[in-house]
């Protein structure tokens, strides 16, 4: 049997949902027996997002040009992109920044005005991503192929997303314990 | 006051009025082309010539042909002046005595003028709007008169039923079935409002009725407050038409003091009276169950129908609304019978129809046509096209209505037909674009509109005509995806089916009609690439 | 008092003259999805979650405020309503700044309810973002414009059951926004009694009670009705 | 929205300054006549809006206060009227006032083009006074004068058939005046 490539990734987020998942704890041993993690900031060292990916979580929404050069690179090489979490499906917390109106008045209000000793704006061209204007949920950017909401997501929640997928089918997101934001 | 009065009156004024009549325009297109000027300045110049016995000037309303203002019209001869200066104004007079009269001469026999029909329009520029005697003069007031004296209330209503009159405001409900609504509810008090918040940008047919032959319609409210057993009316116009206000209160005074308006008209034993309410710049308003709120001192949030104002109106008593051009057809019809009224126009649209012919056109002003002429006839022959260019599309109603293709020119100007291609009568605006305009930014402009002057009350049309507008500004951005053109035409959709009121339900009407006729310039407009579709950032 | 018999959903009903289908289907234990509607208050028909079919009639119309008649064949749940209620919740969420994790009324929103009842699991409509403010200036109750749907069901209540009209809307369109008094903050407004309809009025947690943090929001929905009832009908205990 | 606590400390000092009323300033006696005439019907609230702004310029809200406590209405639904409207202010206007048509015929024309010329002259947006409270820029839906459009209305006088060009040079004689 040929494994499913299985994929994680995490953009602007708490990382919560990804701990959320390493929740399934037993489940996780079943889920590895059908997928080879490919690309996973928990569960993998590879720092190549690689080609041919079957399904890949996305944790975490738009923020920064890094998120925007990743997902992208994650749709192309992606068959099944899932949003994972309420930041992925609605941008959520790091979205409420957005209410600022822009990067630069975030940035004054973060390092500068708030600032206890030094105040002094980030600038590391290359090694500091720079912020986008606004923070966006992932389908705002790319086409999304199944949404997971959830702040995080529950295991059981993780679990019946995922295992249909397994099966080749498509789950059903619908009712209180698929849906529910929050 | 009685019959004989009234016949007096209007002989007084026929024997007190000149040989010759100069009609200069004082309406507020002319008047911001210097008319007041040039009306003083012929007025000197009469006073000059020692032609004061035989010669008037008289401030009209408006004669039409705004575009080519200010006007002045000289009867018997109905020789018509355009563009006329101060300086040039005296020549006119002097030319009635064998002078050259200076000003571009116009053709009064231009299918501009032509080929109209004027029913509502009759007097208008032939009359001075802030003298009563004038209107009596031309039989004004006859009407109400035959109305009190020769007819029960469930005959004027069945005379306006058989009339076919429909409603002019847009909807184009018919008239009679309103008032016979309104008349046979139960209950003392009923009111008579007069919809005059005429806020489609582009139209300005009610202004000019207002501002020209403010007797016509407040005659038609005296009818209808007969035929429905109302006492109290209300005319509600907008704030931005200041001279309207100011004609009416004049008009309204001067009926008053004839008692033509007031306490037991012509002495029998009917009562009415009517109040101007000024509008606060909200189109919405023009919606009757919000300019029904906004009369009664409230936000004007429009309220769900059932129940119909027909049914419980303002402060819940039954009310009936119409618009400004509604009912100024009243006399006349009253008049000349419905019989006469149903041989115009076409089997389910009768009578006349006021435009405003605007935008890419050669002539541009208001015309009254007889219903059932095709847009062709109007745009071209009347409106003499587009200068240097192609017409490509005629929008008609205003935010609410459509756009029609060139191609669809041959379509006659009725309820019907309008609705059928994807627009509507409305009330009255007929904008023409040419070839240059960009059919995307058009409906962009209107949703544009919408967006600014939806109440907030319901869901569909506050945030609806956001999500759309910015939808269309990312489409003209190119930034879209076929996606979002799928997006825009559901949503469009959801808005029209789901909205509260006809603002939201009629606010995707040129998207759609836009999207159903200029289909190419929205696909031109459209990102391939879907997967990597651009992201403002 | 005479019957109306209709259908609702393929099933006889009878209810009395004057009801609204809202009213009528409940008696038949038809559940038709509301969000501005709130027992005790008058109907306003303003967020179109319970637009219904009816058949002979070619527009949708609000089951709150449409009185039932005779013969009247109603459908409640069709394909086309269940799309635009998806779509009425989706540009709710994407109109305010509703960030469930963190709000008191998370598991006990009218809205996020709606949103599962309509299937939503993401928007199709950009988010907006827009800059609202939150008054936090009475003793008690704060108020979060963030999370306003602006069903007016505070304006209602504070007006038609209190009596005290702190509340109204000011400005219209999207800039509309619920306010107290004359634009002053909420514990400045002489009026309001601290009476507190209002917070178990709202739908969401943009009324909430001081103190209350994510997910701790609770409402007494049936003291409103009690209060009807006790002013109306003279029904004191409940 | 976002200044609501920064209006509302003004509204506290107004109420902590003594209240002016028709003895100590003449703009309230006219009020008062018109809420007389209209026997402080409560639904002439708009009428009264509109002869409130006339006598002062702009609905502060002490004004509204004012008519809320005349009438007996609720101070929320009055100040929910005065936002309603667009003809009502509540910020005072500028010496002169610019009000440029955005309807459909002047739209068509090029008044759009008239728009962005002034906001850039002026460095504001529409709706909005300059700086130095000289000019207000407005827009309009529709003035109802299609025929010579584009029009735009200078201090409440109605000038058709405008240029930017032209329009600005009238902007720029009120900007010379001191």
């Amino acid at each position: 049997m040929t494994k499913i490539k299985f994929a994680t990734v995490w953009l602007a987020g708490c990382s919560g949902c990804h701990m959320s998942f390493l929740d399934m704890d037993e489940w996780l041993i079943e889920l590895a027996k059908y997928v080879e993690v490919v690309y996973s900031p928990v569960g993998c060292d590879l720092k190549e997002y690689p080609e041919g990916v079957d399904v890949c979580l996305v944790e975490g929404g738009v923020a920064n040009k890094d998120n925007l050069e990743l997902i992208r690179l994650v749709r192309k090489r992606t068959k099944t992109l899932i949003s994972f979490g309420d930041c992925a499906v609605t941008a959520n917390v790091p979205a409420m920044r957005n209410m600022l109106g822009g990067s630069a008045p975030v940035l004054r209000r973060g390092y500068l005005e708030l600032a206890d000793e030094t105040p002094q704006l980030p600038y590391a061209p290359g090694i500091v991503p720079e912020l986008l204007d606004r923070v966006l949920p992932v389908h705002e950017v790319v086409p999304v192929d199944i949404y997971m909401p959830g702040c995080p997501p529950d295991a059981h929640r993780i679990q019946a997303t995922i295992e249909p997928l397994l099966k080749g089918e498509r789950p059903k997101m619908e009712g209180r314990d698929m849906i529910k934001f929050g | 006051m009685d019959w004989t009065n009234l016949l007096e009156i209007a002989e007084t004024e026929q024997k007190r009025q000149k040989s010759i009549r100069v009609h200069c325009c004082t309406s507020t297109g002319c008047r911001a082309a210097n008319s007041l000027s040039v009306k003083q300045n012929l007025d000197n110049a009469v006073a000059e010539s020692g032609l004061g016995d035989r010669v008037e000037v008289i401030g009209v309303g408006c004669m039409g042909f705004c575009g080519r203002g200010p006007l002045v019209q000289v009867d018997p001869e109905d020789l018509l002046y355009e563009e006329v200066t101060p300086e040039n104004a005296p020549s006119i007079i002097e030319a009635l005595d064998g002078g050259e009269a200076k000003p571009i001469k116009g053709d009064s026999q231009h299918p501009f003028f032509s080929r109209q029909m004027k029913i509502v329009r009759q007097h208008t520029g032939k009359v001075d709007p802030e003298r009563i005697e004038e209107y009596i003069a031309v039989g004004g007031y006859q009407s109400l008169y035959k109305a009190l004296y020769e007819m029960t209330p469930e005959q004027v209503v069945s005379e306006i039923g058989k009339s076919g009159l429909r409603g002019r405001g847009g909807g184009g409900y018919p008239t009679g079935l309103k008032w016979a609504t309104v008349a046979k509810m139960p209950g003392k008090q009923k009111y008579v409002i007069c919809n005059g918040d005429e806020g489609d940008p582009g139209a300005f047919m009610d202004r000019s009725v207002l501002e020209s032959d403010p007797h016509l319609v407040l005659e038609g409210m005296a009818i209808a407050g007969y035929a429905v057993g109302a006492d109290h009316g209300y005319i509600y116009v907008r704030a931005e038409y200041p001279l309207a206000i100011q004609r009416l209160q004049k008009a309204i005074q001067q009926a008053k003091k004839y008692g033509i308006l007031g306490s037991q008209i012509f002495e029998s034993p009917f009562d009415f009276k009517i109040d101007i309410r000024i509008g606060a710049g909200a189109f919405v308003c023009g919606e009757e169950t919000a300019l029904i709120q906004s009369i009664e001192g409230k936000r004007g949030n429009p309220v769900p129908r059932p129940p119909y104002p027909a049914e419980s109106g303002l402060w819940g008593c039954p009310t009936l609304i119409n618009n400004v051009e509604t009912f100024a057809n009243i006399a006349p019809i009253i008049r000349e019978g419905a019989e006469w009224y149903v041989s115009i126009g076409t089997k389910n649209s009768k009578g006349t129809k006021i435009f405003a012919l605007t935008g890419k056109i050669r002539n541009n002003g208001l015309i009254e046509v007889p219903m059932g002429i095709t847009l062709r006839e109007i745009v071209e022959e009347m409106g003499g096209g587009v200068p240097n260019g192609e017409v490509k599309a005629v929008q008609t109603g205003g935010p609410s209505g459509g756009c029609i293709p060139a191609s669809l020119l041959d379509t006659p100007v009725d309820y019907d037909s309008l609705n059928k291609v994807g627009s509507m009568m409305g009330s009255g605006g007929m904008v023409v674009m040419d070839r240059e305009t960009n059919m995307v930014e058009v409906a962009r402009f209107y949703m544009e509109f919408c967006r600014g002057e939806t109440c907030g009350k319901c869901v569909p049309c506050r945030t609806g005509t956001v999500q759309l507008y910015s939808l269309l500004t990312k489409i003209l951005n190119k930034q879209a995806t076929k996606t979002d053109l799928e997006k825009l035409e559901t949503l469009s959709y959801m808005v029209k089916e789901t909205s509260l009121c006809g603002l939201g339900i009629s606010a995707p009407n040129p998207v759609l009609s836009t999207l159903r006729y200029f289909p190419q310039e929205y696909l031109e407009l459209i990102q391939e690439d879907s997967l990597n579709s651009k992201v403002t950032v | 008092m005479s019957v109306r018999t209709l259908t609702i959903d393929g099933q006889p009903v009878a209810a009395i003259e004057g009801a609204t289908i809202l009213e009528a289907a409940k008696e038949g234990g038809i559940h038709i999805p509301t969000l501005c509607f709130l027992e005790g208050v008058s109907a306003v028909a303003a967020c179109r979650m319970c637009l219904v079919e009816v058949e002979g009639i070619n527009k949708l119309l609000p089951a709150c405020v449409t009185k039932v008649s005779e013969e009247m064949v109603v459908h409640t749940n069709t394909p086309k309503l269940q799309e635009y209620r998806r779509m009425v919740i989706e540009l709710l969420f994407s109109e305010g700044n509703h960030v469930c994790s963190i709000c008191v009324a998370n598991g006990n929103c009218e809205l996020q309810d709606l949103a599962i009842e309509v299937g939503m699991d993401h928007t199709r409509f950009p988010y907006r973002f827009p800059d609202r403010g939150i008054d936090v200036s009475h003793p008690q109750f704060g108020i979060d414009h963030n999370r306003c749907i602006l069903c007016t069901r505070c304006v209602r209540v504070c007006d038609e059951i209190e009596g005290a009209h702190v509340w109204d809307v000011a400005q219209r369109g999207a800039a509309a926004y619920i306010v107290s008094g004359l634009n002053q903050p909420w514990g400045e407004v002489e009026a309001c009694t601290s009476c507190g309809k209002c917070v178990d009025a709202c739908p969401t947690g943009a009324i909430f009670r001081k103190g209350t943090t994510t997910s701790e929001k609770a409402r007494d929905r049936a003291k409103l009705e009690f209060l009807v009832n006790a002013r109306e009908k003279h029904e004191w205990t409940r | 929205m976002q200044s609501l606590t920064a209006e509302a400390t003004k509204t506290q000092k107004s109420q902590s300054t003594p209240k002016k009323t028709s003895e100590t300033d003449k703009r309230f006696k006219t009020l008062d006549i018109t809420i007389k005439r209209n026997h402080y019907r409560q639904d002439a609230l708009i009428e009264i809006l509109h002869k409130a702004q006339e006598s002062f310029g702009y609905l502060e809200p002490e004004v509204l206060e004012y008519v809320a406590r005349q009438l007996k209405l609720p101070l929320s639904r009055v100040y929910g009227v005065a936002t309603f409207y667009h003809l009502f202010s509540l910020k005072p206007s500028g010496a002169h006032s610019c009000v440029v048509c955005l309807g459909t015929a002047c739209y068509v024309k090029g008044s759009g083009k008239i728009m962005a010329a002034l906001e850039e002259e002026l460095g504001i947006k529409a709706g909005e006074t300059t700086p130095d409270d000289k000019i207000s820029l407005m827009a309009a839906r529709c003035l109802g004068a299609c025929g010579i459009a584009p029009a735009i209305v200078f201090d409440g006088t109605v000038a058709g058939k405008q240029e930017p060009e032209m329009v600005l040079e009238r902007i720029k004689a009120w900007q010379s005046k001191t």
